[in-house]
Parts: structure tokens; C-alpha cells; sequence
């Protein structure tokens, strides 16, 4: 009996895609019998689109600028050498402990608009600090999934790789970081979608994301039950976009775990 | 225990060689010396110092005192990694846990090191895994990936990965204690095969009859220390020594049933 | 006498260029505190009450009874895929309105925003408590309920006497990976202007310019609180260890 | 000076508007442009010194950044003259608007003056100039949300006692959606802290304000700002008129 | 097979129980009556049902079909789960993986169900336990974690547990095939103390000399039926079947060697 429940426990019903749909369909239903509101709904879309494209734009940014700079943190964090080591922990430690929103409010205030290379002026828009300022936080964490998965690698690995006379760095290229990947897809997924749902936060210094998109729309329109359907669309909108993120780590997960 | 002169088909010499991890003293004064094309067997109880014994010969591990010479080099004297990575191309190492890459098919295994570290072409590195892959008689497995094969299968192909640098010496740890009987026989079969190709080899193996058959010398280690040394004649049948007579005869030491694969 | 001690900051602080010249005006300071002194509140809050839910709903998960998991299985997905400040603006701008207009007026309306921040950062990381401990309960060993059943217990005994005290030991680490990402989730309040810390830093360097200067004092303030709540959660750990469980 | 000397350099007058709703700066909901006074002004601004003009929205929070650090040259953001920020910044002497606070609440809620407003919320939009006089004078208690819009929807759930934002923007809107806004008005018939409205630039850059002040006079002068109000709807244009009669007999 | 009529001092009746999983049948019409103060051993092959049986008696499973009555109790009948919890009370249980709760020590293994379900005091609960320690020779390991037992001290400990309820019946379900041949010896001893004592039990077992030493009654299962019972010498000694024959002596079953704790 108990082993029966078990397994229809552990079946997931995909309860956040029926969730979604059945919110969704309110929405239109509701728009349907409102039809003044769909239209202007209807005009405002491409406006929030664009907003959205921005938070896709910063949260893919972030997560490759993270990503990159986390290895190398990681891989310091490990190094064998502590002058090497503690630079790293102390990043790691206080950026991972930093609230997202304090951390892209630094970014925006601290930075200059613009660089001047070369004599160049180059311009350093808002959002492109909201993607330093989300790819901060990620770096620490992805410092911190790195470590983990080097050191959960058997050191007969390493063993393997010296006896064959690969250096460190080469073996940690060649033999050690690839093992690493699919041990640490299923968290960097995680962190992926928590960065996305992170740029909502540039709305506040200014970026103009959906948030804000959303927020101009509802100023211009001024209609209560429009910023009700508004924020409504900009629920669904981040769900849409990050439900199948998650859906494919639990997935990913699931594999790993039956290995 | 015999101090010998280095004679000019000497591969490998230790003399004198002390080792401790922290206060304990592993070993505790090594001599040893390997031939050109000998085969060398250590035998003895467990954590009497057999590993640690390869360990610093390919460098992996550094002495507190002794010499160790690797044909010219000074093993014990190099300071770089470089120079220690230079000495272990020339050493090819294979482990009990044979310790393949998983995320890397049988070839890619076998080639990685020669294409990363001595930089041959890919066609080159390939045409070669497949000769090594047919001597261990696993020319059809080259695309497997370690987790598909049985232990056995995945030893061989250790030990064709150690052969890819094409090295001058061969040290093989226990190679057969993580198989199940029935597999070791194809992992020995294919050690005397290339013993017989005349490579040098030192082998700590627990198959008693196995290095019997094989070896060109016989040494016996305890607590840190070579208690005694000779052919396999002299250790295995005239050996006065009750240690090494009730290890032999499997009543001290932790030896295994015997499966030399003659039935291969 | 705390005057003196003020001013001797500010100009060792004016040394190293930073200005921390927002010290001797009363109303910024108080607000400054208080700012503190919130954001400390909002934390003591929301971890028990994210506790409590999260206990909850990972009861309703693995239920094995549809009309407990189905709604709570729709709500955890919701709040893991949605941004905690749209969710708050959804929570404190929309439905509070529609709340109002059910009690007939705003005037009847009890919800503040302190209320709101409460509620969707406390049940948003009660969902991550769901689903670790979800994972723990579902790693107890069928034959160990078993014999729980045999026993005598009935499902909520189980689940008080069993698979909870199990599932809390391996869902420990988690839990305090999601307390710490709470502590910091409490910021989102500034956008609804409860006062915590960084609601009055923004007060108070929209009038000032020293975004640095404050930025400085919040990372280290945050630093500070989770360090307490991984010491606290080591401690737990060591304390709930049993021997020969887990690793 | 430096910034007059890149504007011309550049052929572009970058201004920092802030889109906190009609009349002073909004999206038209039609054609998704930037619309309103600000707009209108800064347009006149750059034609006057003969750039193009490009815009920046700001918000409360950030304005005052986003000028010190060069991102906008001038800012046009609601932002009434103080004291406080006279210290810090530097300005265009000829206003363009006056306006105050007004304070939106429930026509039920019993406040008749701004000294009825102690010990009750009042909401603004972080940033505002009008958080310390409420405070300080008023002894109210200040919700600071990051925009009107959130504001006025704190207002409706109940969350403030009164909202006070620029009454230009709340008069109009008040009249625009009357249905929605019918148990709400402005509460409380004066303006709080009725000031100047001004453009800001960073300070010491004295060429730039003389340039602009000429430019801001001559529409004064001229009409056109009484022209922008009346296409955008402000409310009361008394003061334009004033400053017009004032700047014209000035000159004569 | 032989339907006999309740007497008075019967304690568990099963008549004509069928059971299937799905499509898979595994009862299929079980007979079975065991008086107060008895002995019943159900021997088998494995997977034939025994352990299903046993959990039809205590209500863990319900049949399809059948009648199982418990004292007054008709457990098929049973309707809600305060029934079927009521009934478990009066039924002590021992599996073969202990599954003692982990997190509490043994004394609390021990008296958290006579205090959070019969509501005894903590004080009244531990002296009881105590008690029952000491039956099962482990009072100096109260204060232990289950973690920091051998294999043989926590199925005593499960036994100990499975008393603490003052059961009118035990069910044992091959409480020793988890257990090294050392420790086996430990729990037999124990349980047969218990049956000398008088307590009602039913044993699923493979120690065959143990199950003939102390039962009234030995009880055959194959495929889903009661295929033979009898005393002890009728079905050690004396069947005529040679399915049992060649299972009893350890060939067509996994009978472990024995070690039925005289030693001890
Ligand atoms: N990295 C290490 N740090 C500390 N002690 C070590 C380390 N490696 C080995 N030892 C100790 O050195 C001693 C000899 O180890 P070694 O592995 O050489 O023994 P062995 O003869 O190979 O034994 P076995 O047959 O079990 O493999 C043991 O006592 C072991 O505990
Ligand atoms: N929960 C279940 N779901 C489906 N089939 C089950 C379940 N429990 C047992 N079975 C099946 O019922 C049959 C009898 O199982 P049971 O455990 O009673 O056998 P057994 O005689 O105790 O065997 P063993 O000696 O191996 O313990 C087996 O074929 C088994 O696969
Ligand atoms: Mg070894
Ligand atoms: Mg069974």
C-alpha cells in the first residue's frame, strides 16, 4: 500500500503547465467579454514585448558573463596556493550573501554612463550595469557550484591524469572540468532561471524591462482593471519563459539521480 | 639490500629510499633495481608501502631521502612540475581502480593524452589506439564509453591508454583486486602478453601463481621495508623465511584464489 | 558624548572619501535605524512563518489526497517561475485593490505593505521548503513507514514522529541555502516602501549622492545577518545529527 | 563651458525627462511616443541652440545620478526649485512652470488641510521634494513607492491616507477617469510648497544656463509655453500668464 | 486446506483469502488457524506469499476475497483506518530490514509508541522498555543510536519495539536473512525465550532446524498456497512431497546454514 503511493507521489502531473494554461485562458476569457480592454491590451503588446526582449537580453548576458568569471573563481577557490584562494572566498562569500536588488543598484550608480577608450566615447547603458549587477551574484554562485562539482570528482581522476603526465591545468581542462558539466547543468539551470527572474529587479534603477514597460503602459492608460490585465500578462510572461527552464532541470535531474 | 653498480641496462634504481606521511614512516629504506625488459614483482601484506614503492618512481610522490634514477634521470632531484610531467610521459601507469575518464569513449581515452600532451595529429593518435585496442583484443569497443563496459574490458583499456604514450616502463598497481574472478584472467593474459614483448614492467599484484609465472625477479616487501628478493624460484619454492612462506601459501596475506587465465 | 563619537566617524570615514555626512541629520539617521531595525524585524518574521508553510504544504505535496497536492503543487510552480518583485506588485498593487473593493472601501482594508512583503517572500521560500522537504519525505524508506504503520502510528503520526524528523535532517542543508536567500529577498519591500534598510538608503541617497558609502554598510549588514543564520543552521546540524544517518 | 561646448559638439542636447503621466510627461497610448510638456520644452530647448534633441527617461530615484554623471545635460523632471538642491546643483534662473503638491484622498476621509495630515500616511514617489516638508512640518507618516502610478494604486488599496504628487498630474487625471476616481479629489485646496518649476543642470556651468535661460524667456515671451499648456491641458495656466505679462514688461 | 471450526482458544483465523496485485495473483486461498500461546513457522520458496500473509493479518493488506479474523476482530471487515490502527495495536510486527527509526535512540525506538499512541506516561513507557531491554539482552545500549548497532542488537531492538505495544500476537517476517551468520544466532535466541514464555506468534523463516525446534506448527507455502501442514516431524521428518523434501534440506530453497544461537 504504502509502496503504491509512493509512486503516484513521485509521477509529476505537470501541474504548473495545466496552472498556466488555466490562467492564461482567464485572461482571454476575460479580455473576450471586455473587449474594450483587449483592444487596448492588443495595442500595448508590442510595447510590452520589447520591454521582455530586454530581460531576455540581460539574463542571457549575465549568466555567460557569471558563468565564465564563476569557473575561474571556482577553480581559484581550489587552487593550491592561499593567495590564490582568498581573493576568491572573499568574493564568493560577500557577493553570494548580497541582495540582488542592492547589488544592481550599486552597479547602476557606481559605473560611469559612459567609458572613455581609446579616446572613444563609449556609451555604458543602464542595462548593460543591470547585467554586470546580475552577473555578480551569479558569478559567486556558479564559483560555488564549480567547487562543488570538482570536488565531488574522485581523486583517482586526477591520479589517472598525472600518471599520464597531464599537468594540473591540462587535466583540470581536459579531464576534470568536462566531468563537471553534467553534474552542475541541473543547479546552473536553477540559478539561470533565478537571474531571469532577477531582471525584473532593473526596473527599479530605470531599465526599461517589462516591469517598467508594464508600468508605463498602466501610467498612460490609466485604467484600473488595464493594470490589472498588465501585471497579470507580465506574471505569465516570466512563467512561460522560465517554467520549461525548470521543467527541463528537474528532468535533467531525475536522469542524473537514476544513474 | 644489495647496494648494485648501475650497469648500462639498468631502467630503474632506488637506493635507500625513505618515505613518511606526517609521523608515519612508510618506507623506510627501498633498493631496488629494474632491468631493461625485466619484469618485477612486489608482493607483500597490505599497506606495507607496494603503492607508495610506483608512486615514487613515476614521481607522483617525492621521497624524504634515497635515490631514484629513471634511466638518466634523478628522479628524486627534479623541482619542477615540468620536469616531474617530462618524467611521466616516459612511465606509463595503471591503477586497481582503473580510473577511466567517463565522459570520454574507449578511443578518446586512449587518445587524449598523446594529442593534448605530445601533440599528434588526430589520424595518427586514432591509427595507434586501434593497434593498442587489437592487443588487448578490444578493437570492436573503440566507441563504447567506459560505463558500458565490464570491469575487465575497462582494465584492458586502461592499460591500452598507459601504452598510448608509448612509454619505456610500465608499473601496474594491483590491476586485477577490483575484478571479479572471472574477469581477471583477460587483464593477465594481456600483462603477459606484453611481458613477454619484452617491456619493462613492475608489477604489485596479489595473483601469486601469476607472478610466479612471469616475473624476472620477485621482491617482497614488509612494513616499509624489501624483507627479501630473487627469482621467483627462489621466493615462491626455497625461501626460508615463514613470513613469506605462510603469505605465499595464502594464510598472511590477503591472497586471492588464482585465476591466470590459461583458460583464455 | 555618542555626538562625539559621531563626528570622530564621520571625519575618519571623510579620510578614506567616504562621506558619511547623513549621520548628523536627526530625521535621516532615525530613519537610517529604523531602516534596520525593520529589516531585522521583516527577517525574525518571515523565517518561521516560511517554516510553517513550507511544513504545510510539503505535508499537502505528499498527501497522496488530489485536492491537497493539485493547488499546492499550482502554487509552488507559480511562485518558483515568477520574479518575487512582480509577484509583489501583482500581490501589493492589484490584489490589495481588488481586496479593497470586496470590503467595500480601502478604509476597510487591514492589509499594509509590511503585511504583503510578509506573505509573498515568506510562502515564496516556504515553496523551496516544500520542495526539499518534499525530496526528504519521499527518500524515507517505504519499509520504515511500514513498520511505522505496523506500529500503530496513523498518517499524521508518521509524518510527525517519522518522516519529518527524517526529512528535516537531509532537507537541512537546503533550508538554510533558502533562510539565506529569504534574508535577502526581503530588500524587494523598498519597491513598496516598507522601511527596511534599503528602502531608507534609497531615501535617504536620492537627496545625498553617497550611494557608495551606504551600499558599503547594507552589504556588510547583510553579510552579517546570514553569517548568523549559517552559524545558526551549522549548529542545527551538528546538534541534529544522528549517528550512523546520512553521511 | 564644458557641457555647452559638447552639446554643440555633439549636434545634441541629451534632457532627462521623467514620464510620471499626462500632462507633464507620458506614452501616448496611440502612437507609443513620448508626449507632454517636458517633451514640448525640451524640443523648444534643443531647436533654440540648434541640436538635435534626444531623450532620457528618468526616474525619481536616479534623476539626480544620471545628470551628476553626464548621462543627461539638463534634466526636465519635475523637479521644483529648493534650497537643498540649489546647493548641489545648478539651474536655469527662469522657471518654465509653477506647480505644488496636491493631495489625493478619499472625499470621506475628513482632511481639509495639510495640517490634518498628522499621524497619517501620505504617499509619494521616492525621490520627491515633498517628503521632508511632510515630515518635518506636517508630521505625517511618508510611504515613498518608486512612481506615481504605484502611488495612486496604494492609495485605492488603502495604503495611504492621501497621495501627493504635482498637481497638475492629479487634477487631470482626476478629471479624465472620473468614473474610476469618483469617491476621490484633492482633499486639500492649497498647494503644498507651490514652487518653481526649473531645469537642472550640474553646477558651475554658467554658459549653458545663460544660453538656456535666454531660450526659456523668449518662450515665455513669446507664448509658447502658454501654447505647450494649453495642447497638453494644464491645468492652470495663471502663472504662464503672469510671467509673461512680467518677462514682457521686463524687456520693454 | 482442512477447514476447521474457531474453538475457543483460537486466536487468528484466515479462511479462503485470495489477494492479487493487479493481475498478479498471490494468494490464492490461504487456510490457516493458530490457537493462543502457539508456534506457527510458514516456510516456502521465495515469493510464494508468506510475507504477504502476515501483512493480511495485521490489516497492512487487505484481500479480494476471504475471511481473517484476529480474537473478535474480522480484519477483512475492517472499514477505516482508526479500525485497521486499532487492530495493528494488538499485533506486534518484526521485518527483516529492522527498520528501526533512525533518529531516535533505542529507547525511544522503543516507547515512542506506547506514549504517543496508547498515552503512557514517559516515565511508566521507559521502565516498561527497560524491561524489555533487558529481555533482549541490550539494557546498556539504551541511550544508542540505531546507526551505532550491529545488525543483530537493532533487530533486537526492533523486537523489544514490537513488544513495547503488549501484543496478543508477533509476527515475524524472516527477522534474520539481513543478519551475518554470527549475529543470527543473537535473535534466535531471543524469540525462542519469548515463544517458551507463551507468546502467540507466527514465524516466516529459513532456518529450518530453528523453525523445527520450536514450533507447534510448521506451515508449507507454495505459489500463493498452503501446500502442507503439520507438526514439525510430519513435515521435516515424515512428508511424503518431494518438493518440500528437497527444500527442507536446503536444495530447492535459500536455507542458510544454521546457527540457531545454542551458544549463546
Ligand atoms: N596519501 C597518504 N597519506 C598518508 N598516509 C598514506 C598515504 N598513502 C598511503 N599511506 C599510508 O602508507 C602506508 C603504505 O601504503 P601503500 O598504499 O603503499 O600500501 P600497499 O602496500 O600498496 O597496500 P595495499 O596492498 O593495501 O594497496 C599505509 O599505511 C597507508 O596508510
Ligand atoms: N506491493 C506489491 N505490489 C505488487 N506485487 C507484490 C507486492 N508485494 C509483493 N508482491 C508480489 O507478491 C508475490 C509474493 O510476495 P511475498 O513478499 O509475499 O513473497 P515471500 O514468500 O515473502 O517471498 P520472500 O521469501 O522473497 O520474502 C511476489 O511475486 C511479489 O513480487
Ligand atoms: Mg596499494
Ligand atoms: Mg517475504
Amino acid at each position: 500500500m504504502s509502496i503504491v503511493l509512493k509512486q503516484e507521489r513521485a509521477k509529476q502531473l505537470p501541474f504548473g503547465g495545466i496552472f498556466a494554461a488555466v490562467l492564461g485562458l482567464t485572461v482571454i476569457a476575460w479580455l473576450f467579454l471586455n473587449q474594450s480592454l483587449g483592444q487596448v491590451l492588443l495595442e500595448w503588446l508590442p510595447y510590452l514585448a520589447k520591454g521582455f526582449t530586454m530581460n531576455v537580453l540581460i539574463s542571457i548576458l549575465a549568466i555567460a558573463i557569471g558563468t565564465l568569471i564563476g569557473i575561474v573563481l571556482g577553480v581559484m577557490e581550489l587552487a593550491p596556493f592561499a593567495v590564490v584562494r582568498a581573493p576568491a572566498l572573499v568574493y564568493v562569500q560577500i557577493f553570494r550573501n548580497a541582495p540582488h536588488l542592492v547589488l544592481i543598484f550599486a552597479a547602476t550608480y557606481i559605473f560611469p554612463f559612459e567609458l572613455v577608450i581609446f579616446g572613444n566615447y563609449v556609451p555604458f547603458p543602464d542595462w548593460v550595469k543591470a547585467v554586470v549587477g546580475l552577473a555578480i551574484p551569479a558569478s559567486a554562485h556558479i564559483a560555488e557550484i564549480t567547487r562543488g562539482a570538482i570536488q565531488s570528482i574522485p581523486t583517482a581522476q586526477w591520479d589517472a591524469a598525472q600518471g599520464l603526465g597531464f599537468s594540473r591545468s591540462q587535466s583540470l581542462r581536459w579531464i576534470i572540468l568536462p566531468q563537471c558539466i553534467k553534474r552542475s547543468l541541473p543547479p546552473w539551470m536553477n540559478l539561470y532561471a533565478s537571474i531571469t527572474m532577477g531582471t525584473a529587479l532593473a526596473s527599479l534603477v530605470g531599465v526599461h524591462e517589462l516591469l517598467h514597460s508594464a508600468n508605463d503602459a498602466s501610467t498612460a492608460v490609466q485604467r484600473t482593471d488595464f493594470t490589472v490585465v498588465v501585471y497579470l500578462t507580465v506574471l505569465i510572461a516570466f512563467f512561460l519563459f522560465c517554467y520549461p527552464v525548470s521543467r527541463f532541470t528537474q528532468y535533467l535531474e531525475r536522469r542524473l539521480a537514476s544513474r | 639490500m644489495s647496494l648494485t653498480v648501475p650497469t648500462s641496462t639498468t631502467l630503474v634504481e632506488l637506493q635507500d629510499v625513505h618515505l613518511s606521511f606526517g609521523s608515519n614512516e612508510v618506507l623506510k629504506g627501498i633498493d631496488l633495481k629494474v632491468n631493461k625488459g625485466d619484469a618485477v614483482s612486489i608482493i607483500g601484506p597490505s599497506g606495507s608501502g607496494k603503492s607508495t614503492i610506483l608512486r615514487c618512481i613515476n614521481g607522483l610522490l617525492i621521497p624524504q631521502s634515497g635515490k631514484i634514477t629513471v634511466g638518466r634521470t634523478r628522479v628524486d632531484e627534479l623541482k619542477t612540475e615540468t620536469e616531474r610531467i617530462a618524467l611521466r610521459k616516459r612511465i606509463g601507469i595503471v591503477f586497481q581502480q582503473f580510473n577511466l575518464f567517463p565522459h570520454l569513449t574507449v578511443l578518446e581515452n586512449i587518445t587524449i593524452a598523446p594529442r593534448k600532451i605530445l601533440g599528434i595529429s588526430e589520424a595518427e593518435a586514432n591509427r595507434h589506439a586501434r593497434d593498442l585496442l587489437e592487443k588487448v583484443r578490444l578493437e570492436q569497443k573503440a566507441n563504447a564509453y567506459p560505463g558500458q563496459l565490464s570491469g575487465g574490458q575497462q582494465q584492458r583499456v586502461a592499460i591500452a591508454r598507459a601504452l598510448a604514450m608509448r612509454p619505456e616502463l610500465v608499473l601496474f598497481d594491483e590491476v586485477t583486486s577490483a575484478l571479479d574472478p572471472e574477469t581477471v584472467g583477460e587483464v593477465l593474459a594481456v600483462i603477459r602478453d606484453l611481458v613477454r614483448e619484452g617491456m619493462t614492467s613492475i608489477l604489485v599484484t596479489h595473483e601469486m601463481r601469476f607472478a610466479e609465472e612471469i616475473s624476472d625477479t620477485v621482491v617482497f616487501t614488509e612494513n616499509g621495508l624489501i624483507v627479501e628478493h630473487g627469482t621467483p624460484d627462489e621466493i615462491f619454492s626455497k625461501s626460508t623465511n615463514p613470513r613469506i612462506n605462510s603469505f605465499v601459501n595464502g594464510l598472511g596475506g590477503r591472497a586471492t584464489p588464482l585465476h591466470d587465465g590459461e583458460g583464455i | 558624548m555618542l555626538d562625539g563619537f559621531t563626528t570622530h566617524f564621520i571625519d575618519l570615514m571623510k579620510t578614506v572619501g567616504l562621506n558619511f555626512e547623513f549621520l548628523t541629520s536627526g530625521y535621516e539617521v532615525r530613519m537610517w535605524l529604523d531602516g534596520m531595525v525593520t529589516t531585522l524585524v521583516l527577517v525574525v518574521i518571515t523565517i518561521p512563518i516560511s517554516l510553517i508553510f513550507g511544513v504545510l504544504f510539503a505535508a499537502a505535496l505528499t498527501s497522496g489526497k488530489k485536492w491537497l497536492a493539485v493547488p499546492v503543487r499550482a502554487y509552488v510552480e507559480l511562485t518558483r517561475n515568477t520574479p518575487t518583485l512582480v509577484q509583489l506588485m501583482c500581490g501589493f498593487l492589484v490584489l490589495n485593490m481588488l481586496i479593497s473593493n470586496a470590503l467595500g472601501g480601502a478604509q476597510n482594508n487591514p492589509l499594509t505593505p509590511f503585511f504583503w512583503v510578509v506573505a509573498i517572500t515568506g510562502l515564496h521560500v516556504a515553496a523551496f521548503h516544500a520542495e526539499a522537504l518534499r525530496g526528504g519525505i519521499e527518500a524515507v524508506p517505504s519499509t520504515t513507514i511500514e513498520a511505522a504503520r505496523a506500529i500503530g502510528f496513523n498518517s499524521l503520526q508518521i509524518l510527525r514522529y517519522v518522516e519529518l524528523p527524517l526529512a528535516v535532517r537531509s532537507a537541512l542543508p537546503s533550508i538554510i541555502n533558502n533562510l539565506v536567500n529569504l534574508v535577502k529577498l526581503t530588500t524587494v519591500g523598498s519597491a513598496i516602501a516598507v522601511g527596511e534598510i534599503t528602502y531608507a538608503s534609497i531615501m535617504i541617497w536620492t537627496q545625498r549622492d553617497n550611494v557608495v558609502e551606504l551600499m558599503l554598510v547594507i552589504l556588510l549588514f547583510f553579510s552579517l545577518i546570514n553569517l548568523v543564520v549559517a552559524r545558526i543552521g551549522f549548529w542545527l546540524e551538528k546538534r541534529l545529527a544522528v549517528p550512523g544517518f546520512g553521511q | 563651458d564644458a557641457t555647452l561646448d559638447r552639446i554643440k559638439a555633439r549636434g545634441k542636447l541629451t534632457v532627462g525627462v521623467i514620464l510620471s503621466g499626462a500632462p507633464f510627461g507620458y506614452i501616448d497610448p496611440k502612437t507609443q511616443e513620448q508626449k507632454g510638456l517636458n517633451i514640448d520644452v525640451a524640443k523648444a530647448l534643443a531647436a533654440g541652440l540648434g541640436v538635435e534633441l534626444e531623450t532620457q527617461t528618468v526616474t525619481p530615484p536616479n534623476r539626480i545620478q544620471f545628470l551628476q554623471q553626464g548621462k543627461v545635460d539638463i534634466l526636465i523632471a519635475n523637479m521644483q526649485y529648493t534650497e537643498e538642491r540649489a546647493k548641489t546643483l545648478g539651474y536655469v534662473p527662469t522657471p518654465y512652470d509653477r506647480v505644488g503638491g496636491a493631495a489625493v484622498g478619499r472625499k470621506d476621509s475628513g482632511i481639509k488641510d495639510w495640517t490634518d495630515l498628522k499621524g497619517k500616511t501620505a504617499c509619494v514617489s521616492q525621490g520627491s521634494n515633498y517628503t521632508q516638508p511632510l515630515i518635518e512640518e506636517y508630521g505625517a507618516q511618508v510611504k515613498a513607492l518608486p512612481s506615481q502610478p504605484e502611488s495612486l494604486l496604494a492609495l485605492k488599496g488603502g495604503n495611504c491616507d492621501v497621495a501627493v504628487h504635482v498637481s497638475g498630474t492629479v487634477s487631470l487625471m482626476l478629471e479624465d477617469r472620473a468614473d474610476e476616481w469618483k469617491d476621490y479629489a484633492i482633499i486639500i485646496p492649497s498647494d503644498l510648497i507651490p514652487s518653481d518649476s526649473v531645469i537642472w543642470l550640474r553646477k558651475g556651468e554658467g554658459d549653458t544656463q545663460a544660453a538656456l535661460d535666454n531660450i526659456v524667456k523668449s518662450l515665455h515671451v513669446s507664448g509658447k509655453l502658454i501654447e505647450f499648456a494649453r495642447t497638453n491641458r494644464l491645468p492652470s495656466i495663471a502663472y504662464l500668464e503672469e510671467q509673461q505679462k512680467k518677462l514682457k514688461d521686463g524687456s520693454q
